[in-house]
């Protein structure tokens, strides 16, 4: 069973938010060349209050408000951890990562290779993904495709709480740029994490519920809703089986695909725009590794392919629930 | 000659008079929006403009409604002060078919063809390519129309800002950066994020720059108006810097305010320099209007944006399908 | 027959760069609101020489050279777009579209949409991908995947000097942002173009060689591969069909699927990086679309998930070749 | 006394030898650049920085090895003078493994931990972000580093430029923007490119600006040597605009140059303002050298290039399982 089924006896309940800023906080402790970036980051700790607490830790020598500058301060974090930082940025709204383009994929991600690995770029990029907060179009989308479609990067998706620690530890120590998306709608969803040191490493699949009909492959607050939906399938006697990526790169593709063959059906759900997307990728990956196992094409489910509308009605019609995912589980099952 | 001194002290009137009523919209809009918040009946957050009316209102009145605004997240004072009706601004707001946007664009997304406004925009600086462009297609096409760039002074921060303030420059575009500087980054003050001084920027580029009280409305639109003739003449960009001061928190959620900024200077700055207050005061004192007069304007404003916000609580959401319309022109 | 296998009687032969030409000209004195604007554009013509000529017909007042500034004039072509104009944009290497991605996608991309239909932003991006030029990861990318996730944009990849012309005149006509890519090596690519008016509409794909034992789908330089790897394939025996979608979004499903269907294996082939890009969602789609006549696995062949690099050994190792899809056409064949 | 002075003179003596032979090796390693691309045996293109050698000299050499510099496409010249050497240099515009980059990054990427050359760049502005980053990496890690950013004039149409000035001059970082106007952003005149005065634009956000004359390596050396020990004392950041011109065209295929820029501008430059040439004089005037001496120093360097050359013809290619090595850390 997987490391996290089983937390450690000093495990506490924490919030995604809290487990977050802890991961931050013991690194800062760890390294004292770990900084953080960003807008509003101080004092007000983000507007998601995800760092609240951090600048009275660490003071002004380690918190740094910037101004509204995302491609400046990213760029400036590029220079820093060349130099011997580990700067953590913070891109407030996931939205704002198209400021960021160059610094990442033009720089950061390049450098260690046209360097011939002289020069590496130890960071991570802090942002958020996730729509239905009522906050429109440019304050909704998950665009971490982007990155996932960039060599020289990895890109993170945690969907609880420990796995947010644990794998945020993991991107700050590890030595290339690491894009780590925060659902902002899962700050306050809770779960165990131990108190206690660990990480959970970059490229490593979770299987967070068993089952022998369909796999549910989901990242971040689909995660969620995969396990809803999971539960709704049962008493339909359908049983799903739900596994998480958790990273986007690496992709830890044999998880993924030997639980396909396993149940012979899957769906794939991200909260990116579905077209050129996540789903996209794994789907493709699950139809030729499950090739000969498949009963039934592989279904995607993302995000509707549409600017996130503000009002409400329309905002929940584009992305996938624990209903939609639900329906389409028992039509793929022919149920 | 006589009578030419009566027609301009008329029209001064009808203008000062007009922007009064203007303003007192706007806070009176505002009110409403926050109550909304507060009664839990608007989805989402929104940035109010309450403290800063003078600005919106003395800029838009020296333009025709013809010429281009850009907005931004803080945007409703501009749009009203561009003529936007409340009744569907607020349509808006609540997410309803009405709306100006058909309910897809909500409190920060406002925009108009009919009233020249290009649209609020939530990405901080996200506007200044838009508002330059709308200028440089003025210009192409003869139309005479001026654009104006509303933006918060955290928008320095957007290098995006000199990119077409250079370009504005080069192509001597009739746009107008109005700078409105509430001394806040959200929760950050300014002077934490902007080194130098901020008209250094614009007169680096050869921009005529004006900094100005942008709590006073008669200064605004005296400014904005002599900018507005030069830009319409082929003089070119400039920007007006206005000082002023938000007195809600940076959205409607954001009540406890003490970490980053004092209740005393809230107080200083809402009772000894409020726009709608002082202005009131010049209308009487030069006998434009009595308090009664004023009194009047502020009842028949509140009446007309209760009645408003009935409208659009009662309006209907789009229907579903609308979700996939409008993607595509 | 597609209607470019037959051209009309007054075709020349031109070249790729002469047909992109030749559409900007046309419609520069069609339409008095279309300009252009870029970097080195008007006397200089661009590096590539692509708009030689354009100045001395139209003068500054339509074709205007601007500092090197793209998210600056890109955006100032949006708003110049909702105001009256039709701007076609110049980005002289594809690379370079990182700096411009807020003003595409959460300006130019909603505008639209956020609006309820109000404004419309009827723009033209064009700019270049394409490696094997030497000139290492900074400026050999081939960005494309990025805006086709975008709902809202239109992404098209003209493969011949005929679809050049036409889908670039139907770029410009049309109301919506059009991101237009010219892959930087196929410039001299040399095609019968009819002298006539006419535009290729956006969303129709192109069988450009009809076959019955694979279909080689292929998007813009890909396309003269997967020919040539057809007349290899030819002498082993396999017959090939070649279909290039021509634009990715609006996507041509239909075409795609029912070639696969009547030859029962596919390779999807386009010069982005493989991971998560172009080759991904077409064969995601394939996959789905034609999933009961599938004899294989869709195989993917894009550009290696590495930055490019500048030795020309290992550059030439990134991208696939007539010889890399032939053998991978033969070993899903199974001959 | 004396014996002071005759250290310094002495020192002065030695860097000013050291500065002229770092011009001419530059100047040589550029000429057999130009050399192989037109025999065919270079791939791509490259950009020479002929003509402009005072600037990267004279800077660098107000440099200790351990500062930080970052380059751009026209970067043979900032990374010779920071200390690389030509033989591998030549190796990495050929492709070979025996270069900086293994190869991989070819003339425009040049880069050296060993010469705290954090790389040159192809996005024009690209490492605006990445020298201002160094700059506060060292101030955090008080290792008492500078960190020197170069550019040509035509970054300065980049916003992530002002993005970063700014916050340079907020943090107090040690940090020098060195902007070398060579008259020509590729083939466009900086005229038409740029409003207003270019210094007016750091100075905008209080950075400490200095326009000289790129052409003397005395003069960049000495405000070079300023301006880098008030970083170094924690005085903040500051910005050298040099002017300056290339000989050749933009990149080594950009032969007829007439369209954009007259013969006769070339030749002026060349004849009146040579660094070389102007800087070799100097030394004979003041009895440093002799007409001989620096004839030698020519024909060493010349040797040398050609050695170094023959070297990175010689040296093999990466093996193509390189490719995929260095992807990730
Ligand atoms: C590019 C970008 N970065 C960050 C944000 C988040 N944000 C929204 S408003 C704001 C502060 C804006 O301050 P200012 O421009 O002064 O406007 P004000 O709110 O004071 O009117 C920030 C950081 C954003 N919307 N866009
Ligand atoms: C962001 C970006 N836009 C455009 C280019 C293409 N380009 C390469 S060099 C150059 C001109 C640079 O001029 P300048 O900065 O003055 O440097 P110089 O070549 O004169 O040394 C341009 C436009 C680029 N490399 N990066
Ligand atoms: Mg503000
Ligand atoms: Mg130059």
């Amino acid at each position: 069973m997987p490391e996290n089924h089983l937390p450690a006896q000093n495990a506490r309940e924490l919030t995604f938010a809290q487990a977050i800023r802890e991961a931050l906080a013991e690194e800062m402790r760890r390294d004292s060349t770990v900084c953080i970036l960003g807008e509003d980051v101080a004092e007000a700790g983000t507007p998601f209050k995800v760092l609240s607490g951090l600048l009275e830790e660490f003071g002004r020598d380690r918190v740094f408000d910037t101004p509204i500058s995302e491609a400046g301060f990213t760029g400036l974090a590029v220079g820093a951890a060349m130099a011997g930082m580990r700067p953590v940025v913070d891109i407030m709204f996931g939205d704002f990562v198209t400021l960021t383009m160059d610094q990442m994929v033009n720089q950061a991600a390049k450098i260690y290779y046209m360097s011939g690995g002289a020069w590496k770029v130890p960071m991570v990029m802090r942002t958020t993904m996730g729509a239905t907060r009522r906050s429109a179009a440019q304050h909704s989308q998950s665009l971490h495709a982007w990155f996932c479609h960039i060599p020289g990067l990895k890109v993170v998706l945690p969907s609880t709480p420990y796995d947010a620690k644990g794998l945020l530890k993991a991107a700050i120590r590890d030595e290339n740029p690491v894009v780590f998306f925060e659902d902002k709608m899962m700050y306050k969803l809770k779960g165990l994490v131990p108190a206690d040191d660990y990480t959970v490493p970059l490229g490593v699949a979770d299987v967070k519920r068993e089952g022998d009909d369909i796999t549910l492959i989901a990242t971040s607050s689909m995660v969620q809703v995969a396990l809803g939906a999971a539960v709704l399938l049962e008493e339909v006697g359908i049983s799903a089986e739900v596994v998480d990526p958790r990273t986007m790169w690496p992709l830890d593709e044999k998880t993924l695909i030997e639980s396909v063959k396993k149940t012979s059906r899957a769906i794939v759900l991200d909260e990116g725009y579905e077209r050129y997307g996540v789903t996209a990728e794994l789907a493709a990956v699950i139809a030729t590794g499950a090739f000969y196992d498949l009963d039934a094409p592989v279904k995607r489910m993302g995000a509707m392919h549409v600017p996130i509308p503000f009002s409400p009605p329309l905002e929940d019609a584009t992305v996938p629930t624990e209903q939609t995912v639900f329906e389409a589980a028992r039509a793929l099952c022919g149920r | 000659m006589t009578t030419t001194v009566r027609q301009e002290t008329s029209d001064k009137v009808d203008l000062w008079l007009r922007m009064y009523r203007q303003m007192v919209a706007i806070r009176q809009f505002e009110t409403e929006v926050n109550e909304l918040y507060t009664r839990a009946l608007m989805p989402g957050l929104a940035h109010l403009y309450i403290g800063e009316e003078a600005v919106a209102v003395g800029v838009c009145s020296a333009l025709e409604r013809t010429d281009y605004i850009t907005s931004t997240h803080r945007g409703h004072g501009h749009c009203l002060a561009k003529g936007a009706s409340p009744d569907r601004m607020f349509a808006e707001l609540l997410g309803k078919e009405a709306g100006y946007c058909k309910g897809k664009g909500g409190s920060m997304h406002i925009a108009d063809p009919a009233t020249g406004n290009l649209g609020a925009n939530a990405i901080v600086g996200g506007s200044a390519g838009i508002a330059t462009g709308a200028a440089f297609a003025a210009q192409r096409l003869g139309n005479g129309r001026v654009s104006v760039c509303f933006f918060g002074e955290g928008a320095l921060g957007q290098g995006v800002l000199y990119e077409v303030m250079n370009l504005a420059q080069l192509f001597k575009l009739p746009v107008i950066y109005v700078c409105e500087n509430n001394l806040y980054n959200e929760y950050t003050h300014y002077s934490e994020t902007t080194a130098g001084e901020i008209v250094a920027r614009p007169a680096a580029f050869d921009i005529e720059s004006v900094t100005i009280d942008g709590q006073n409305v008669r200064v605004v639109n005296e400014f904005a108006q002599i900018l507005v003739d030069r830009a319409r003449r082929g003089a070119g960009p400039a920007f007006l810097l206005c000082n002023t001061y938000r007195y809600h928190g940076h959205h409607v959620g954001d009540i406890n305010r003490e970490y980053y900024r004092s209740k005393q200077e809230e107080q200083i700055w809402k009772s000894e320099r409020d726009p709608i207050v002082n202005f009131g005061k010049v209308l009487i004192e030069q006998k434009i209007a009595d308090q009664e007069a004023l009194d009047g304007i502020q009842k028949e404003i509140e009446a007309q944006m209760k009645q408003a916000v009935a409208f659009a609580i009662s309006a209907p959401y789009p229907d579903v399908d609308e979700v996939e319309e409008d993607v595509y022109a």
